[in-house]
């Protein structure tokens, strides 16, 4: 069981979260335009074999979309921050 | 949203079909109560973030209270009710609906501070109590139970097989699980089975149920 | 059942002593007979306490197999359990505990375990090598090896299970600890007392329905025993440890986490009464105690798998656990001290035994024990081979060098009806490793330890290498004081002190060599799986060397034993093979479980009709009640149609269009998705979200939009009213509710967090239900007097909140003017508990229009007829344009998805798109899902696009369908042709608009 | 001339106490160079190096293996071989798969067992009916058997799935795709590797490629655990672990790795003939011929790279078991384990060229990637041979997202995780 901790909440089971991946990408401006920035954003991903920073939502209970920083490998959970308040890419 | 007598009687509860009693263990044991109701009003007032400050001083003053609580899982009782709050730009307060409550949170909570959602009907309640009813809860939610991890009087936002549920701890052995209206006669039946083993009796309530 | 005053508890019984309780006779039925044993015997004791040796034939050749373990390892005796819906295959006699009412059969022989035709396999047995079938049954032809699979499955398997629902239930229950400590053996009983009296809230685990792990075979007399008495005392004083028995730890997960499967004991589990038969204890603890011991290895020589042929220390557990006698004339070979103590112990029962130890030398004290109790101890001596047919008879011995590992002399022969072999111990490091530490050998010990530990995790007693029982206890305690300092709560009292004694360590000593590196007949590595030392030889010569390969080329611990007692000798034998270190070969991963695992205590409560909750409208029951025919529609039960509308539900469903058409009717919509959205930038976020404008929709007014998703395909429908200048009221499709809500709070929380704006699910709060058709109005009217419903009040796709008065007096009332069939409409929202009673009432008021309700059928095939898309058009592959949509896209503003929705093969000319289709000659509609293709097209390929919805309408007088096809509207007129090759049809269409019925709208703009 | 089985061999052998079996292939020390260096010694790599020297007479061929043969997906899936596809790109290639896996111990002569016992879908709403027609229809208009079934025709296939009034997801109805089924996931590994390794392959195991060597712009070879090895072409073919050797190349792949679990219970007496699936939760049984029942269901749901899986997924799964087969709830579960899975954003591959020089890659296979090992060989080694796509892989190219034309059989969207 992944035990993530929310801000909010406290220390609970992964399964009360969902998963939405790859949380370094940013979002381009909305608009025809900035196809290819948009290309970028949506498909390409490090998919790193370590630390990886990926988007959860606390979707059971504060509904608060999160940042955290887990190990890929050891699945250890490094981190964890409103969505707000990730780091710049 | 209005609530007057009559209409509290022309309710229809989402528990209606389940039959109230006692259904003891063959030793005649009875480790669980279960206490079903709707809820006599329950407001949603959530702001962004960079509103919390303006909200909080707000909710002071509309429901005069000095200390308004700033951590998820607080609550206070205030004249109105019970305030608690449900997240980091969010507050739920459980109160008795007259007429003017929505109108009066509106006074000091306008719309360029939060908004203000009536989640009356939303909700109902289950509340649990007896000496199994932490065992019974622990088949259902993967939450601590040790007093030093969730003390009496603080809630906590959590769920069952993905369907959400805000549990407030009213004693070491009783909660109120505020359930979602459109789950709830499913939630309940979930939980008399989870408390058979005990000895479960269940009462219905009528509605009217006031907030303590 | 044979009365108590007879009830010896079998010939083998030893008059006094053991662990069971000889005032509960208990009764077993075993294929059909009745063996009386005692509550505290496991089903293993009762068969040995009556001579039972043979109990079963192995997998593959059906040789004759015994009971060679005490516990969890054994790998022969397989025995079916119970009966009916209730049977259960495969369970090992050395688990099974005994109790009332229990029924066994052996299994996988026919006719019977004494005789067993099966065994013909046995003489084929030089064919059927390791991986014999990956080398034949290749022809002649490209089916043959379905015909020969079909009996090579036949033959495979096991015992055979029920094939009716498990009458039984299963529970779980979260648990939360300080520490978690796993095994009750003297390591993991000290470390329990030491944590709950630092004050820590203790979990104790253990497999087995007594506590005391190895003690457990001592003598009940002896010293150890009244310490392990002792200690179990004190454990309860300190009033802070749950102890869990018949609990095995079958996994260790991520975040300190350890399934624990909890089985209920025998004869208590009632599913009527809600008591599950076993239950599986979820426990997150701040820390983990692994005291799981270790196990005991067999020697490889040939003739080891007869019944007769047992571990060391499951002869001594017999004897003192549960005073039974598994052999009278017996020998031991060893190559450590601890199994001396089983000697003794079995030749204080008079039983006369021999040592044939493997070392040239025995340690002195050793010696004089075993010469005191009569023990005939030859030091440098082997067992050659072992012989018998039903049970060994006799053993042949011989000199050996354990240095060379080899026989050095001419073996003589010694009749016996028990051999007892230990080839030293492995440590139980399965836990420790399932989360990918590996174990790392210990040249000194002679054995694999963990390779390591997780942070908040420690290990204790056997299974980090402990020896001797004092050093198990002492290393129990030191864990118990590492996690005290890891939660600052220092150890209060002193380690308890154990009575050491030589018979009770456990020597870890040269994993048990080959007796004879060619022995003359089969000698067995994996019983249970028939894999002798010539099969790895094979594996080895074909090199199939990596021990992945070697486990699964030859299926090496691939049993239900999970190769607890095979692999270690197995890994040993492909060492020497390729004469490197064992080390070298390491060993192949350890998975969860530990031990099997009842599927359904995994799955627990949320199977079958709990699979998912139910959710319900408040009109649920209503529905029931008045003939709705239920479908499930993801968590929601929602009425397809009601009976009493027709026979049938294409008879109903024409009937209830036919009401809406010509009347009105009404549908409960509360299953659609609300969202409430406010704040000062909510018109400026639903301008982002959705493709067109809704930043200057008027208060008093709803519009219909679209969402995309990032990637410029459509993701959601829906219609959003403006209630207030911040406040918006939108609705989603009922399937898209929950994705659409997270998709807006990622989007306010994470991409535009500067927006004031919030989102909030109302989809409780509001019961919903759609009233439609031309005398709709009246019905409004009728039911709300006070409303003002006339087109200049309420204008189409115009809102009005309201409290209605009357008989509803104070009950609050949305009223938003839409349509999704066509007709004159009105959605009705209402707070969810009044739902039933408004949905009522509007009925009665309808009475004078014949209102009457219609289902999800007619609802579909009203849109149909309209050309309104729904999930099987917008199926995550298709674009705006696709739906014939294109133009609500904004020019003037950007929006989410609106990127994407550029790209290259998304705005293609020849894209499948909407259209209509209607029937050119037959009567009944096309099948949904049937193949569009030009009509000079060969029908063959893909097609030209797809029919995604169809019904028969009567307004048209035609079946009718919508569809996705290249080009589109640019083919209306055409004749096209859907195939479904699956029902055998093709249908001529024409092309034409999708929206069949009244294009201009005239029928709802009334 | 390598040795050949069959029962005659066999027979043969068993006199002589099979002493005279040879080893299955070679364990060859790497030489300097090669025309084609594959990475990844799983059954894409080993298939892919098997076509390249028996279709395109490349020989000179060498597969890195970091581990030891088969020690990836190839060995750790639950063996279903099945060609039930709806999208254009899809549907040719994995019938060429099929039509290679009918011939495959016989192309081998190894028995890898492939065994079409029917892949029987069952639907548990009208909307996953309708979806299966529109699949059935495309199928059988490309020349693929399938069928759709009615409740009752489920319940004849298999009596023993839950018809019960305790359903929650009553079974609608369902298709059946006759000529599907499993083969042994090991055998292909192993047949292939010896059929390789007897047309001159060398198969080089416990090599772990640490980088790439480059002359300029292109890739010339790779840095190994066992030396430099120099290379002609460099084709990676290690699904689950793609992104890693494609970052070593300046390559930024839309890929996620994530865990997918497989269990297996203990033997059993033959019950379930087919592959079964399940649309309710996402589910697939089939029973093994050693008696076990062999199944799976959704990813853990979180990039991974540990080839273990987690609590909540082993519920999910077990529920849907379970609930579909609901005698099944009294089996026992012998072992559960993880793979690593490439997603992709639309559950489709990639073989391909890349726009490194020398470089050409295989991988993104979800979830299908072991019913598509003979064609995945077969189409690699022709893109390796000639430096363009066969039509049978035309569309699993990489720019496909940037154009919007992702092959997303499912539709669920650009969300890697939930394919």
């Amino acid at each position: 069981m992944l035990r993530i901790h929310c801000p909010y909440c406290g220390e609970r089971d992964h399964e009360e979260f969902s998963y939405f991946g790859d949380a370094t990408k940013t979002y381009p401006p909305l608009g025809a335009e900035h196809h290819d920035a948009w290309v970028e954003a949506v498909y390409p991903r490090d998919n790193p074999k370590g630390e990886h920073l990926e988007f959860w939502q606390h979707l059971l209970a504060c509904r608060r979309w999160l940042v955290v920083r887990r190990h890929t490998v050891t699945h250890d959970i490094l981190a964890v921050m409103p969505a707000r308040e990730r780091p710049a890419a | 949203m209005s609530e007057n007598s009559a209409g509290t009687t022309r309710h229809r509860s989402p528990f209606e079909g389940h039959k109230a009693g006692a259904r003891p263990t063959a030793s005649g044991q009875l480790g669980v109560l279960l206490h079903a109701e709707t809820l006599p009003g329950l407001l949603l007032i959530a702001t962004w973030a960079s509103g919390i400050a303006a909200l909080r001083s707000a909710l002071a003053a509309a429901l005069e209270v000095t200390q308004v609580p700033d951590r998820t899982g607080l609550v206070v009782t205030v004249p109105a009710g019970s305030l608690m709050c449900t997240g980091p730009q969010e507050y739920q307060l459980l109160t008795t609906s007259d007429e003017g409550r929505v109108a009066a949170l509106r006074r000091h909570v306008g719309p360029d501070i939060g908004s203000v959602t009536d989640l009356g009907h939303a909700r109902c309640r289950i509340r649990i109590s007896g000496a199994r009813c932490r065992d019974t809860l622990s088949k259902l939610f993967a939450l601590d139970q040790r007093e030093a991890a969730w003390p009496v009087g603080e809630l906590r936002l959590t769920g069952h097989h993905h369907v959400p549920c805000l549990a407030h701890r009213r004693a070491t052995d009783g909660f109120d699980l505020y359930v979602f209206s459109t789950f709830a006669f499913d939630q309940l039946e979930t939980l008399l089975d989870a408390a058979q083993e005990y000895g479960v009796a269940l009462e219905l309530g009528t509605g009217t149920t006031t907030i303590d | 059942m044979s009365a108590v005053s007879t009830h010896t508890g079998g010939a083998f019984r030893i008059a006094g002593g053991g662990r069971i309780d000889r005032t509960r006779p208990v009764t077993l039925s075993h294929d059909g007979q009745l063996l009386d044993g005692f509550v505290g015997d496991t089903v293993a004791a009762t068969l040995l306490a009556h001579g039972r040796h043979l109990v079963a034939r192995s997998f593959k050749y059906h040789r004759p197999r015994g009971i060679m373990a005490a516990g969890v390892e054994e790998p022969n005796a397989l025995l079916t359990v119970g009966s009916g819906a209730r049977r259960e295959p495969n369970i090992a006699a050395t688990v099974l505990e005994l109790h009332a009412g229990l029924s066994t059969r052996t299994q996988n022989a026919w006719p019977s375990v004494g005789f067993d035709l099966m065994a013909v396999n046995g003489w084929l047995s030089p064919l059927f090598v390791a991986g014999f079938y990956y080398k034949t049954f290749m022809g002649p032809t490209r089916k043959a090896w379905m015909f020969y699979e079909h009996f090579i499955r036949k033959a495979a398997g096991l015992g055979t299970a029920s094939t009716l629902a498990d009458p039984d239930r299963y529970d779980w229950q979260h648990g939360f600890t300080d520490v978690l400590v796993i095994g009750a053996g003297p390591a993991g009983l000290t470390a329990a007392l030491g944590a709950a009296q630092a004050g820590l809230d203790v979990v104790l685990v253990e497999q087995d329905f007594a506590l005391g792990g190895s003690l457990l075979g001592q003598a009940v007399d002896s010293a150890q025993a009244q310490w392990l008495a002792q200690m179990v005392a004190d454990l309860q004083q300190t009033g802070r440890i749950r102890i869990l028995t018949r609990s095995t730890a079958m996994g260790l997960y991520d975040g300190n986490t350890v399934g624990v499967v909890e089985r209920t004991a025998p004869g208590m589990a009632d599913a009527a009464r809600g008591i599950a038969r076993q239950r599986l204890h979820i426990v997150r603890a701040a820390h983990i105690v692994m005291a799981c011991g270790a196990l005991e290895r067999p020697l490889v020589f040939a003739g080891n798998d007869l019944p007769g042929v047992m571990l060391a220390n499951a002869v001594g557990t017999y004897v003192n656990r549960f005073a039974v006698v598994p052999g009278r004339r017996a020998v031991f070979c060893v190559n450590n001290d601890a199994a001396y103590g089983d000697a003794i112990a079995l030749a204080q029962t008079g039983a006369t035994v021999c040592v044939a130890d493997l070392r040239p030398a025995v340690p002195d004290a050793v010696l004089q024990q075993a010469r005191a109790a009569g023990v005939d101890v030859r030091p440098a001596t082997a067992v050659a081979a072992a012989q018998g047919g039903q049970r060994i008879k006799r053993c042949m011995l011989a000199p050996y060098d354990i240095a060379q590992g080899r026989i050095t002399g001419a073996a003589d022969a010694m009749d016996v009806d028990l051999l007892a072999m230990s080839g030293g111990w492995s440590p139980t490091v399965h836990l420790s490793s399932h989360r990918g530490i590996k174990p790392v050998y210990r040249e000194d010990l002679a054995c694999f330890v963990p390779g390591g530990f997780d942070k908040a995790q420690v290990g204790a007693g056997a299974m980090v290498g402990c020896q001797q029982l004092p050093d198990a206890v002492r290393s129990g305690w030191d864990a118990a004081e590492r996690v005290a300092a890891g939660s600052d709560r220092p150890l209060a009292l002193q380690c308890p002190v154990v009575p050491g004694a030589s018979n009770a360590s456990m020597a870890f000593s040269a994993v048990g060599p080959i007796m004879a590196s060619r022995p003359a007949g089969k000698a067995f590595v994996d019983f249970q799986n028939d894999v002798a030392v010539d099969d790895i030889d094979l594996a080895h010569r074909e090199g199939y060397r990596a021990v992945e390969h070697l486990k699964r080329y030859t299926t090496l611990g691939m049993g239900t034993d999970q190769g607890k007692t095979s692999n270690l000798n197995a890994l040993a034998i492909m060492a020497a093979r390729r004469n490197i270190a064992l080390e070298a070969v390491g060993t192949t991963t350890f998975r969860p479980p530990y031990t099997p695992v009842t599927i359904g205590v995994l799955a627990g409560r949320s199977v079958r009709a709990h699979l998912a909750a139910v959710r319900r409208t408040a009109m649920h029951d209503w529905h029931l009640a008045n003939g709705g025919d239920m479908m499930e529609a993801g968590a929601w039960m929602r009425p397809l149609w009601y009976h009493g509308h027709g026979s049938n539900l294409s008879e109903a469903y024409k009937a209830e269009m036919a009401i809406v058409r010509e009347q009105v009717g009404i549908a409960d919509v509360s299953t659609l998705g609300k969202i409430d959205v406010q704040g000062p930038d909510a018109a400026q976020f639903l301008n982002r979200v959705y493709v067109n404008g809704f930043a200057k929709l008027p208060v008093g007014k709803a519009r219909y939009g679209f969402m995309l998703r990032e990637d410029g395909i459509v993701m959601d429908d829906g219609t959003t009213s403006r209630v207030g200048e911040t406040e918006f009221f939108m609705t989603t499709t009922t399937a898209q509710a929950a994705k659409v809500m997270s998709h807006l709070e990622f989007l306010l929380q994470v991409v535009w967090p500067d927006l004031r704006v919030t989102v909030a699910s109302v989809s409780d709060q509001w019961a919903a239900m759609s009233m439609a058709g031309p005398k709709s109005r009246e019905v409004l009217v009728t039911a709300f007097p006070d409303l003002d419903c006339s087109t200049e009040a309420i204008a189409h796709m115009g809102l009005v909140d309201t409290v209605a008065g009357g008989a509803l007096a104070g009950i609050p009332i949305r009223v938003i003017r839409l349509t999704f069939s066509g007709e004159l409409a009105y959605e009705v929202y209402t707070p969810t508990l009044f739902g039933r009673q408004v949905w009522e009432h509007l009925l009665a008021c309808g009475q004078a229009w014949n209102l009457r309700p219609y289902g999800l059928e007619a609802l579909g095939s009203l849109r149909i007829e309209k050309g309104h898309v729904v999930g099987s058009e917008m199926d995550g592959r298709t674009t705006l344009g696709d739906m014939g949509m294109g133009k609500m896209a904004s020019t003037i503003k950007p929006f989410w998805g609106g990127a994407l929705k550029t790209s290259e093969n998304l705005v293609r000319e020849d894209r499948p798109t909407l259209v209509g289709l209607e029937a050119v000659d037959a009567r009944e509609p096309p099948n949904n899902g049937a193949i569009l293709f030009f009509a000079d097209d060969a029908i063959k390929g893909h097609g030209r696009g797809h029919v995604t919805s169809t019904t028969y309408s009567q307004s048209v007088g035609k079946a009718i369908a919508l569809g996705l096809l290249q080009g589109g509207l640019r083919h209306v007129g055409q004749e096209v042709i859907a195939a479904s090759p699956v029902h055998g049809r093709q249908y001529r269409l024409r092309v034409v608009d999708p929206c069949f019925l009244d294009k201009e709208g005239a029928r709802y703009r009334v | 001339m390598a040795q050949r089985y069959s029962a005659w061999s066999l027979f043969k052998n068993a006199l002589g106490g099979h002493q005279g079996w040879e080893r299955a292939w070679r364990d060859p020390k790497p030489k300097k160079s090669y025309d084609v260096v594959i990475i990844g010694g799983g059954g894409h790599g080993l298939a892919t190096a098997y076509y390249l020297a028996r279709n395109h007479g490349i020989r000179k061929v060498a597969i890195l293996e970091k581990g030891f043969v088969g020690s990836g997906n190839v060995g750790r899936n639950t063996t279903i071989v099945r060609s039930n596809y709806m999208m254009q790109e899809n549907t040719a290639f994995y019938e060429h798969s099929m039509s290679l896996w009918r011939d495959l111990s016989e192309d081998l002569n190894y028995n890898v067992m492939f065994s079409p016992r029917g892949y029987l879908f069952a639907a548990c709403s009208q909307a996953s009916l309708d979806g299966l027609v529109r699949r059935a229809n495309t199928m059988r208009l490309n020349g693929i058997r399938a069928d759709i079934l009615t409740r009752e025709e489920v319940r004849k296939e298999a009596p023993y799935l839950d018809f019960s009034s305790q359903a929650r997801f009553p079974i609608y109805g369902g298709m059946l795709q006759p000529d599907a089924g499993t083969a042994r996931h090991d055998a292909v590994a192993w047949g292939y590797a010896r059929a390789a390794d007897q047309l001159g392959v060398d198969i080089i195991q416990n090599c772990e490629v640490l980088d790439y060597i480059w002359a300029g712009e292109r890739i010339v070879g790779v840095k190994t655990s066992r030396g430099d090895i120099g290379a002609g072409k460099v084709a990676v073919a290690v699904a689950g672990h793609t992104s890693v050797l494609a970052q070593k190349a300046g390559l930024r792949l839309p890929i996620e790795s994530h865990v997918l679990q497989a269990f297996v219970t203990e033997s059993i007496k033959p019950v379930v003939h087919h592959v079964v699936v399940w649309s309710a939760t996402y589910f697939y049984v089939s029973q093994s011929d050693k008696g076990g029942l062999v199944f799976g269901g959704h990813l853990d749901r979180y990039n991974s790279y540990a080839q273990r899986g987690n609590l909540p997924n082993v519920a999910e799964t077990t529920q849907g078991l379970t609930s579909l087969i609901p005698f099944a709830s009294r089996l026992r579960l012998l072992r559960h384990w993880g793979g690593i899975m490439d997603m992709t954003p639309d559950g489709s591959p990639i073989i391909t060229t890349t726009p490194v020089p020398g470089l050409y890659l295989n991988g993104g296979w979800c979830y299908g990637g072991f019913k598509a090992t003979p064609a995945s060989g077969w189409c690699f080694a022709h893109t390796i041979a000639h430096d363009k796509s066969h039509e049978y892989n035309a569309g699993f190219t990489m720019d496909r997202f940037a154009r919007g034309r992702t092959i997303d059989e499912a539709g669920y969207g650009p969300y890697n995780h939930l394919q």
